[in-house]
């Protein structure tokens, strides 16, 4: 049997298909926890995979009142920047600074999708999503924190640093908890979820049905897999450096965020923003004994 | 000329899914295939969707398509 | 240009204009690639139809940007993202600085037909905040120049950090924060969004994001 | 002080070194003050204006370092902060006339008439102050020369009786304006291409740019003329 060479396109194609599908099975196992713990049976694991494949047969309509070619751009620039995101961060270990862009864009694409349906229950998710641009205060912070640890920030020397020095979580706990709420507010049902709270239908998310919802499901399902990939190579990089070890844990981490998703009611929307905030103001004081 | 809505995604669909396949069989450098799939895998997927969904499917199926669908406000 | 290539592994290539050198790496290919896209399609697009509901009515309104009020913004927006390719390519903070104010002015054109009180009102109250920032951002650009008699990107990444260095960082980060609209400065930018013309709000949004990406870079090499 | 350590060239001369700190105080008792005062006022116009002490601190905190990089500076920053004054003054207006469009406010159109000011000063010291700032001006040469320069041709359109030259003549002046810059270019690419005529591209450059800059001022002469004195 011949092996795509690394780095070959077969090869990251096939990456991206893998990463799909684990990431896919990673967010039915998150929703299977939160049903136990809510005393429900839940669907199957397999279900949010599922679900997204059973979007590509469903009928899709436009509304008339949207921006068009807006209206399916962006839905489309939401998945390729998490498309870039997973090329660039698992499979190449290249520089970190572009998963920053890709997050700063994934942000963009919430606002843009949520403004270019023109239903009002999706412009107050936009608008919500702007509120929301506060996460963006870890993203900064974390890592501001490990450039000055490490003096890089190309994800393979990361990896380096912390197999020669131990991983970074010991010397950073408060930025990785940072990062750990950053991770939070991006699952499903979480407690900082205002942007897609049910208080507006489903927010920015409302209007899209059919194939664009399918595209989008696989954009946010490779997301996830990125940023929890982001925050176990950045502060565990030193631990969990193998795929097996790191697709481990990934599913442990999973299981913990199940657990604060079930268990934590959705926060009105400012209160949302100050909880970052103070996550993020506690990450700085990490400053004080880099 | 007009072309049909259904012939014009199957066209879409082949041309986004073209670069991919063009990328896989010569091997291309890999800045130029970190593009390719950026650009070319969210679209080849959206339209590849949307051939896939206009399938004929069952009899029933095809009648109620027939039907005039909420388009909005 | 140490702090460049611990940031972006590499340097795709740079243009040698004397003291002041526009380079590119895979980081702001990215961006530069990201804001083109973006440009195309948001002037591409037309503006969608807000549906409005008022209560005590059964009916569901639908209200538009008018034609002439979506050239002038369609243009802001064109011109907007001219200048984001400028933030996110110059080898040089003070262009960072200037591409970053004008940035904010085209902001604030984005927004300056809009008929709507509300929307003036918080664009005003933006502007005055854009206005103010100017002081720290070119204040804190003026003390990197007089701490090391350099604005080039690359000789800067060279110089090891001391405290006036950092206080020039801290205003830099003030100033660009203020200029985008970016977190604490932000209370005018959700009331702003209210405004019809989706396009051209989104771009708003994607010019902070997009200044605060870059800014995290000059942050680190800078010092 | 730890601000003077800076790495400025040697050519620097100690006495402007040592008035960095105190410019950079004083800028910043200026912010102070503005701050204050934009805190302080209610009315949005007043704030515009009250905006612009801060500008002006800005202005001395870049201008304090003093080096010709400094200078290069100092004149973007002046654009960038006037259209970002022009920018909200624009909202200013757009949202005072949509409020009172909404209210029913009948909109009062202002008329502004111009009205020469009568001083025997304006009609008897002009031509003397153009001529004198028009020499200094060349002697100073360059940028600032032709600012100077154009501040007198300036004076003597603005203030002025419109004696002497007609509406042409000062039409050919600016056709001369653009030559002359065309010069200042040419002097510039002599520099790049030939580098031992310096003195030729340094002499092209030098007269190009005064002659430039003094009749692009005089321009706004002319308009100001053309539009209130016709």
């Amino acid at each position: 049997m011949i092996y795509p060479a690394a780095g070959s396109m077969l090869y990251m194609l096939l990456e991206l298909i893998t990463a799909f599908l684990f990431g896919g099975l990673l967010l039915g196992l998150h929703r299977k926890i939160i049903a136990r713990i809510q005393g429900r049976p839940g669907p199957p694991i397999v279900q949010h995979l599922i679900h997204t494949f059973k979007f590509y047969i469903k009928e899709l309509t436009i509304p008339e009142t949207s921006s068009m070619p807006l209206y399916v751009a962006i839905v489309l620039a939401l998945s390729a920047v998490w498309v870039l995101a997973f090329l660039v961060g698992p499979v190449l270990l290249g520089p970190f600074s572009i998963i920053i862009m890709c997050y700063a864009v994934h942000k963009v694409s919430e606002h843009g999708i949520g403004l270019a349906s023109g239903s009002p229950y999706t412009k107050m998710g936009s608008t919500r999503a702007v509120l929301s641009a506060t996460a963006e205060m870890p993203l900064i912070v974390a890592p501001a924190l490990v450039f000055f640890k490490t003096h890089t920030l190309v994800l393979s020397d990361i990896i380096n640093y912390q197999i020669l020095h131990g991983s970074l979580f010991m010397d950073l706990p408060l930025a990785a908890i940072a990062t750990f709420i950053l991770l939070l507010s991006k699952t499903p049902f979480n407690p900082f979820g205002i942007v897609w709270g049910k208080d507006i239908v489903s927010g920015y998310k409302t209007e899209h049905f059919g194939v664009i919802r399918g595209v989008m499901m696989f954009g946010e399902i490779l997301g996830f897999f990125v940023l929890l990939w982001c925050f176990l190579t950045i502060f565990f990089g030193g631990i969990f450096n193998t795929p097996l070890t790191i697709m481990l844990t990934m599913i442990g981490v999973t299981i913990i965020l199940g657990f604060i998703c079930a268990l934590t009611p959705m926060i009105a929307p400012y209160h949302s923003v100050m909880i970052q905030w103070i996550f993020a103001l506690l990450a700085l004081i990490n400053v004080l004994f880099i | 000329m007009k072309i049909q809505k259904q012939t014009k995604n199957r066209i879409l669909a082949v041309l986004t899914t073209l670069p991919i396949l063009i990328g896989i069989i010569l091997n291309t450098p890999l800045v130029i295939s970190v593009a390719i799939l950026t650009f070319f895998v969210p679209p080849s997927t959206y339209y590849l969707g949307l051939v896939l969904m206009a399938l004929p499917k069952s009899k029933k199926e095809e009648d109620e398509r027939e039907k005039i669908t909420f388009t909005g406000y | 240009m140490n702090d460049i290539l611990d940031l972006n592994s590499y340097i795709i290539g740079h243009v040698l204009f004397g003291d002041i050198v526009p380079y590119l790496t895979p980081f702001s290919l990215a961006l530069v690639i990201t804001i083109v896209v973006f440009t195309i399609f948001l002037a591409l697009s037309k503006p969608e139809l807000r549906s409005v509901t008022r209560f005590g009515e059964d009916v569901v309104r639908t209200t538009t940007v008018g034609k002439k009020e979506a050239k002038f913004r369609r243009f802001m927006t064109i011109l907007c993202g001219v200048a984001l390719i400028g933030v996110v390519t110059t080898g040089d903070i003070f262009n960072f600085t200037l591409f970053v104010s004008l940035v904010g002015i085209t902001n604030v054109g984005i927004f300056a037909v809009v008929k709507d009180t509300h929307v003036l009102d918080a664009a005003f109250q933006y502007g005055l905040v854009m206005m103010i920032c100017s002081l720290p951002l070119f204040g804190g650009v003026a003390l990197i120049l007089a701490k090391t008699g350099t604005l080039s990107l690359g000789v800067l990444a060279g110089i090891p950090g001391n405290p006036v260095l950092n206080v020039g960082r801290m205003l830099l980060l003030v100033g660009a924060v203020g200029e985008g609209a970016l977190a604490p400065f932000f209370a005018t930018k959700v009331e702003m969004i209210r405004a019809k013309g989706a396009p051209y709000i989104n771009m708003m949004h994607l010019s902070s994001l997009m200044v605060f990406t870059r800014l995290i870079e000059i942050l680190f090499i800078v010092g | 002080m730890a601000l003077n350590d800076t790495v400025v060239p040697a050519l620097v001369p100690q006495i402007f070194i040592n008035f960095y700190p105190i410019a950079i105080v004083v800028a910043i008792v200026v912010a102070v003050i503005g701050f204050t005062g934009l805190v302080l006022e209610k009315n949005d116009f007043q704030k515009i204006l009250i905006v612009q002490i801060p500008i002006l601190a800005m202005y001395m905190i870049v201008s304090a370092v003093g080096t010709d990089l400094a200078e290069a500076l100092i004149l973007p920053g002046m654009v960038v902060s006037l259209a970002e004054l022009l920018a909200v003054s624009e909202i200013l207006i757009s949202r005072e006339i949509t409020r009172r469009e909404k209210e029913g406010e009948p909109l009062r159109v202002l008329n502004f008439e111009y009205e020469p000011i009568n001083m025997e000063v304006l009609k008897t010291a002009i031509p003397v102050t153009c001529i004198v700032s028009v020499i200094y001006g060349v002697i100073l040469t360059g940028f600032t020369g032709g600012a100077v320069a154009g501040a007198g041709i300036l004076i003597y359109l603005f203030a002025g009786r419109t004696k002497g030259f007609s509406n042409e003549f000062w039409e050919e002046m600016a056709g001369i304006s653009g030559v002359a810059w065309v010069f200042w270019l040419l002097g510039f690419l002599i520099y790049f291409i030939a580098p031992q005529y310096w003195l030729v591209a340094l002499f092209m450059s030098g007269g190009g740019i005064i002659i430039k800059v003094a009749l692009k001022l005089g321009l706004l002469g002319i308009l100001g003329r053309e539009e209130y004195n016709r």
